[in-house]
């Protein structure tokens, strides 16, 4: 290994032009419109007329090089080599016939069997993070729970008989990497980290204390050795400081649990964007399936989808028929942890006389 | 009593700017009348000089009279050298009659007591609601207080206590109504008299009722507890008036003005027939399409009250409206304004409690967080009561977090699987 | 006077059923509808038929005892011995015959001149504090600003056409007792309080400490006598110590401005109640008329004639052009103080890519 | 590395439930492939005792190539003792091409990349939108650095520096595209790549680029600085579609999903020659009547972008959207680009100074306002920045307060009668 070599190159971003299907090339920011022609294929035509054929399969997102290899071929095969992955980890292969398209599909299913699906107005691919697999902090195992919870929503995934596009994302820990989604998953403490004060010196004192956002953390000596102290009623277990310092073990396998947030949107149709908002809570951690978090979106999805009208995304769904109304459909008790009590949380009150009744 | 006060000349250049025009000018008004009150000359001497100087020339001190701890605003002005009679100025608040109705015998009962015992200034009224009475040195103050109770009237809240009450006209004279709102603040005002005239709460508490939606009261914003009329089940429709009304206003104006203003699309017209249907369990009780067509549009049989918390200006942490505390309440007989009373009264036992001084039930409730102060008050939390769920993932579960320090763990069910709570509103 | 006599009597309040006109006695809780007969004259009509006309004439508030008599005199002539006032202080002469409205106008133009009008979609009369007259803490007279800028708005008053109902309401302080309205004026000051450290004996220290919104007042030793301090960086001018001390004097008669805000909205109809916000600032505090105030007014109000649509109240129509297009028509600055930095701050930025071009 | 990694049994049988079901499941992928990467088999027995114990078994170290700040994400296990190859097993960041297209080669040469120094495990894509390559040791991290470098990919940033942009799809391949998002990633990318692999800033900054308001790329509340497609003036409308699609889809349709959804209610319909009129002026560019119609309707011509400020999750003040930094920009030159990355220069510069650690811009900008982050920044206030003007009486005006204590008056005018300040945007 030559340190030299690698000494800064700064080469930047790669050079996607050369990654473009011909189609693209061509028509770079002249299309014109697109329709989509079935669950999972997408067509765009371009003002020269030229078309390009999307055809999108489901991704677990996690593969070997050799699955990546599979996928290679495919685009060899029909799409003159070239193919893309979407925001949510969808892949998508593209051809310019129409009459491309099948063989294209047969060939997904053949050589790697994965789903179509994901277009228009369905439940795309969850957004989820790395869980049990890599990262440090984490009380659940995202990528797991996601595969279990696409196979039960997996016909709302290969149809487009929702009212509008469904992003789910599912996260192990409250950081959120996954972020906001029309539904969210994620993990939740129920104490004060424990704290390790031998290991201590690992860590930056200053960086830990000033991290927590409720000022819990208050710098302490403990056996001589410079250390800190939780205040237990200032502390929300909020897990902040476990992120800066693996001294301060806030995961409890026996106590953590999952809670369900909604209404997250980030597109600027119709209504601004939004954040999510607390459905329920306290549902068990239960690998490797997660039943009861499938239970449960699926009793926000069903409810959407009866209730909804076109367009609307689940918040916006929400807002219209009121929060009541959605407790009521899904069975969800309403409780005061609903009540916000963050720095905003009076503009999240009903500060009208305004109420369905 | 200012009544003696020295003859001086009235000298008020710029006053007199404030005499043209064609609002009634209480600077013309005062002026005549300092011929019966020379005390005013005073008094508009010293208007005339803060004009001049644009400062302010009142201190406050504290008088009250025996056994009650406010109604009396008491001033002494910075000038007394210059004018002596200004010395002790004190304003008497006295509890106006529930939607500011009067006979005349009551009205000129008032101006003869203000005017017997002092400057003779009325004003009608206090923001507040409050009859004020102006210009009252110390021993006129109380004579003042003596002679309304003899004839039947009551001070008025100062401090940290409950302020009088302030309705709107109600069932006397409104269609809208959806309750009493005259007899409900005479109730309140009644029953707990004893903590409007002897400041012991953590702060001021304000009450405002409004008989529905418009609000007319400006009760949200204004009082800590707000109480507006609504219904529940079906709004009352005519429909040939609502034929009428369209026929009248033509189609447009009510698709653009009726069934387009509704804030919950819940208005649909049927063109054919010129009728329209409303779904009621979407409708939020604006009085938007009510007050369009009032001759078409009332209020549903099953009236009562939304209870909301919280609403004052901005001392500390900036205005502070009100939300809801009580999604629904009957307040028909008795017994319900008995309940309601009750119902208040524990409200603010936790807030007195718990209150820090000086901070009024809505600064309480930023403070501590909306859901704890339902626990506290012991009110079911109800999803009317938000606009929505919190979006803050920072959250203590009481239920979930087991008491680790003492080695012990809870059992309750997780939410997600708990029988609902009832969710019946009182 | 009879110490024993006036300890708590604790009467209450007022019997009102003895000062309801005879009609509103009938007709209890049994009204239909009303309807509103020209500027100032409202018919209530009861479900047996009764009739209730209501004339409304704009007060000044503040009157002597011998103009309360008037008052009297009227309502004994034309209204069976009674009357009301309305919750902006104007008042209302009843009558039972659409006959005796023309006649009781009459008498009111002549025995008190007092104008008709603040019924439907017009500028009622202004919600007003004490000022110079009375208050302890004004920087300004609320009541001669009302009347001098009535008189300019007169004819929004006896006139009803504009966009909905415009509610003004005008405060000596920022304390702001005369409370939010569609358009507000308050009062502005630009320094820390001075404080009078020998004056300090008088208030109770803790109290002045806690009510500071900015937590800038400091318990000190001032030449061995217990007073405050004042951090100045923290301090944003709002008053509150003042109103709590009068040793800390935070008026400045060369420097406090007047500031006017919009669109505050109490009823829930159409739309939830909303705060006033922040229009235009630094306005000169100019007695006896102030001239400045009316000019701003009326460039809002005239633009709110011009652009507002049936029923908008004056927050609903700037909701609906846009704050560039209301600082666009009135030729206010828009300026960085416009941008709230209050504790609910970030919910008040466009939060969304939602834009005006 | 882990390709020298001794064969265990495989026995994972929490993780086999996830092996049935229609959803590709990672486990079988990886079981297969572990037969070519025999450190996947210890890979997969810790990760199913995580799911027995719900228990992870990862802990946090620094590694870096010489010359980077950041990059590899680099991972001990607990473990190791019975899974000796997890010992390292550290993620590598890539950054990927923009909007994710690849063709075949290089993504192969990826795959290759990633197995030849590693386990081979690969995800397209991680939630920053990088490449992530999982399972190197120390040196096999290094190693793959250097040989990504050399087939000409760059490795991704971490702590507190600029991350890897994420962009739509864009003018490649969607008509509503309104800028080149691919090729404003790169410049962007290749402009700051500095910041990028050398942490210096007090906290980390995300860009994400979405070509229109549908923000298929999350921006808004995933990134510090997102920036977003828009157009001024006209919409481009094709009305032969527009009666196309009213007969295709029917009137009742149209007016109940495109004209009554707008935002802004600023289209019209003429029913009776089935055209649409846009009042353009009130469009707010949100994309909604162009989804439901995307044959008629496309942005206008005088593209550009809206930048945004301050999105990110919930650290340590609860989630925070990004709101408007600059309403209008045009993006369509070199210059242009330049003009951008400038501006970005001096935003991070008035941050860097002043944020405190750990502090992203939206923390910042929460704890000094708004307000004062346009001054640090030098930007014009715009009233199109916010959705309503601040109502908290609680302002400190600079040109209105005198610094008394040094006995002098500023004497700058009021703002009331100011000069309408310039309010062009940039
Ligand atoms: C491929 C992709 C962009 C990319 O560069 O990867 C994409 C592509 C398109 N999006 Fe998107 N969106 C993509 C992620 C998103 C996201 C981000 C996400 O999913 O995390 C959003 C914002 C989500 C949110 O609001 O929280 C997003 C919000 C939209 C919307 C707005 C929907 C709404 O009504 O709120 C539209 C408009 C529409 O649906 O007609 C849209 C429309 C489209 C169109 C129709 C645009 C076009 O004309 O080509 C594309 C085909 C969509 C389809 O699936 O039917 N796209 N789109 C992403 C596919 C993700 C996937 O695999 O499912
Ligand atoms: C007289 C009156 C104004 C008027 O001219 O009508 C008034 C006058 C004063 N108000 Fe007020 N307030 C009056 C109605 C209000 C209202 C309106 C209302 O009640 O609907 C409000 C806004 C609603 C609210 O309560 O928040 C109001 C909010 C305040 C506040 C701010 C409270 C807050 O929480 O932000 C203060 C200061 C305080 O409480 O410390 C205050 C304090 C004062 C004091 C006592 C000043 C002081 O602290 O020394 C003023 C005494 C003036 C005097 O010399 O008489 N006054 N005050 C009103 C009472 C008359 C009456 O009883 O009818
Ligand atoms: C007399 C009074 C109540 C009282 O007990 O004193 C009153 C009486 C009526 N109000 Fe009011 N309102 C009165 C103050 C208010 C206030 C409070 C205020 O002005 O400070 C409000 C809330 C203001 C706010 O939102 O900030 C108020 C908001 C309304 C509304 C809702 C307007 C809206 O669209 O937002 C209506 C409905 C309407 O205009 O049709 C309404 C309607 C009415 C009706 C039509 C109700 C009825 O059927 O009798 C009454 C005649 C109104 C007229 O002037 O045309 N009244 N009304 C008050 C007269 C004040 C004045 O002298 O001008
Ligand atoms: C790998 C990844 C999740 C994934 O499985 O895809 C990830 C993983 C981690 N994130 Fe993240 N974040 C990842 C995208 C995100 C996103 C999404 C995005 O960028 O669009 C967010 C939300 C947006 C944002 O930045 O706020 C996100 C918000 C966080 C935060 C919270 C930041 C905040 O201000 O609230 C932290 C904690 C922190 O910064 O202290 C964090 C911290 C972490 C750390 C470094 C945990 C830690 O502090 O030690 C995780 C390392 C995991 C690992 O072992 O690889 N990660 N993280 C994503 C990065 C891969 C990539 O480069 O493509
Ligand atoms: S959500 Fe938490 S546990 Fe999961 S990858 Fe992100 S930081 Fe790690
Ligand atoms: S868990 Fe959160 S609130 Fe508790 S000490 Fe750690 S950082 Fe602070
Ligand atoms: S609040 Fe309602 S009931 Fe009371 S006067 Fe106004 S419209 Fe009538
Ligand atoms: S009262 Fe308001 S919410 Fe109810 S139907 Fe009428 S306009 Fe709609
Ligand atoms: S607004 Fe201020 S100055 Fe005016 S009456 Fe109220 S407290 Fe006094
Ligand atoms: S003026 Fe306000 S901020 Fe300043 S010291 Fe007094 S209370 Fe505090
Ligand atoms: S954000 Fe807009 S331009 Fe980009 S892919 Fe989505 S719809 Fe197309
Ligand atoms: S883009 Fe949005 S705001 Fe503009 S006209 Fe279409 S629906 Fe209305």
């Amino acid at each position: 290994m030559s340190e030299t070599k690698l000494a800064p190159r700064d080469q930047g971003a790669p050079d996607y032009t050369k990654f473009l299907h011909p189609v693209m090339v061509d028509n770079y920011g002249e299309w014109d419109y697109h329709e989509r022609i079935k669950p999972g294929v997408l067509v765009h035509v371009a003002k020269s007329g030229d078309k390009l054929f999307t055809v999108r399969a489901g991704s677990p997102r996690t593969m070997s090089a050799d699955t990546v290899r599979i996928i290679c071929e495919i685009a060899d095969q029909h799409c003159e080599g070239f193919l893309r992955f979407t925001t949510r980890c969808n892949v998508e292969f593209m051809c310019r016939e129409e009459s491309e398209v099948e063989p294209l599909i047969a060939t997904i299913g053949e050589k790697l069997g994965w789903p179509l699906g994901g277009t228009g107005p369905s439940v795309s691919n969850i957004a989820h993070t790395q869980g049990w697999l890599h990262c440090n902090l984490p009380g659940s195992d995202a990528a797991g729970s996601t595969k279990a919870l696409m196979d039960d929503l997996i016909a709302d995934f290969t149809q487009e008989d929702l009212p509008n596009r469904v992003h789910i994302s599912s996260s192990c820990c409250q950081i959120n990497c996954a972020s906001h989604g029309d539904i969210s998953i994620i993990v939740q403490h129920h104490h004060a980290p424990r704290i390790d004060h031998n290991n201590m010196q690992i860590c930056e004192l200053p960086k830990v204390v000033a991290i927590c956002p409720a000022a819990a953390i208050r710098p302490k000596l403990v056996n001589g050795k410079e250390s800190v102290e939780i205040v237990e009623e200032k502390c929300m277990y909020c897990g902040a400081c476990h992120g800066q310092c693996p001294s301060m073990e806030i995961r409890d396998s026996e106590t953590d649990t999952l809670s369900i947030w909604v209404g997250g949107k980030m597109s600027n149709a119709r209504s601004a964007p939004t954040f999510m908002k607390l459905a329920v809570w306290g549902i068990p951690n239960t690998p490797p399936r997660w039943p009861e978090v499938s239970e449960a979106v699926k009793k926000i999805l069903s409810a959407y989808k009866e209730t909804g009208k076109p367009w609307e995304r689940v918040g916006e769904w929400i807002d219209r028929i009121g929060w009541a109304k959605f407790f009521e459909l899904t069975g969800f008790p309403f409780t005061r942890y609903h009540i916000d009590d963050g720095p905003e949380a009076l503009s999240t009150l009903n500060r009208s006389a305004m109420v369905r009744l | 009593m200012g009544n003696d006060a020295k003859k001086m000349v009235m000298n008020t250049p710029m006053l007199d700017e404030l005499e043209s025009g064609p609002w009634p000018s209480f600077i013309t008004d005062l002026k005549k009348y300092s011929e019966k009150r020379p005390v005013i000359t005073q008094l508009l001497n010293q208007l005339n000089d803060s004009y001049e100087t644009k400062w302010n020339y009142w201190q406050g001190k504290i008088i009250n009279c025996s056994g009650y701890g406010g109604g009396i605003i008491a001033r002494v002005s910075d000038k007394s050298d210059v004018y002596p009679d200004l010395a002790n100025f004190h304003t008497v608040r006295v509890i106006e009659p529930p939607g500011w109705v009067y006979s005349t015998d009551a009205l000129r009962n008032i101006a003869d007591i203000a005017e017997r015992n002092g400057a003779g200034i009325i004003q009608l009224h206090g923001m507040s609601g409050d009859i004020l009475l102006l210009g009252f040195d110390d021993e006129g103050s109380l004579q003042c207080c003596e002679d309304l109770m003899n004839d039947g009237w009551d001070i008025g809240g100062s401090g940290a206590a409950m302020r009088t009450l302030q309705c709107c006209v109600g069932q006397a004279r409104c269609e809208m109504a959806c309750y009493d709102t005259m007899k409900t603040t005479k109730h309140i005002t009644d029953t707990f008299i004893e903590y409007l005239h002897r400041p012991e709460f953590v702060y001021k508490c304000k009450f405002k009722l409004s008989g529905c939606g418009n609000d007319c009261a400006n009760a949200i914003v204004r009082s800590d507890l707000p109480i507006i009329g609504t219904w529940r089940g079906p709004m009352e429709i005519k429909q040939s008036e609502v034929a009428a009304f369209i026929d009248k206003k033509g189609l447009d104006y009510v698709i653009d003005n009726v069934i387009a203003r509704c804030p919950t699309n819940c208005i649909s017209l049927k063109t054919a027939t010129k009728e329209i249907e409303v779904d009621d369990a979407n409708c939020v009780h604006c009085m938007h399409c009510l007050n369009v067509m009032p001759k078409a549009l009332s209020p549903g049989k099953d009236k009562g009250v939304t209870i909301l918390v919280g609403g004052h200006r901005t001392l500390k942490i900036g205005d502070t409206m009100s939300s809801v505390l009580v999604p629904f309440m009957k307040l028909e007989t008795d017994e319900d304004l008995v309940k309601l009373t009750d119902f208040i009264d524990e409200v603010w036992e936790f807030w007195n409690d718990n209150g820090m001084d000086h901070e009024r039930i809505g600064e309480f409730i930023h403070r501590i967080g909306m859901g704890n102060f339902l626990k506290g008050c012991g009110i079911e939390p109800d999803p009317r009561m938000i606009r929505e769920p919190r979006t803050t993932s920072y959250i203590k579960f009481e239920e979930l977090a087991p008491s680790r320090m003492e080695g012990e763990r809870e059992q309750n069910p997780p939410v997600w699987n708990r029988e609902p709570e009832s969710s019946e509103t009182m």
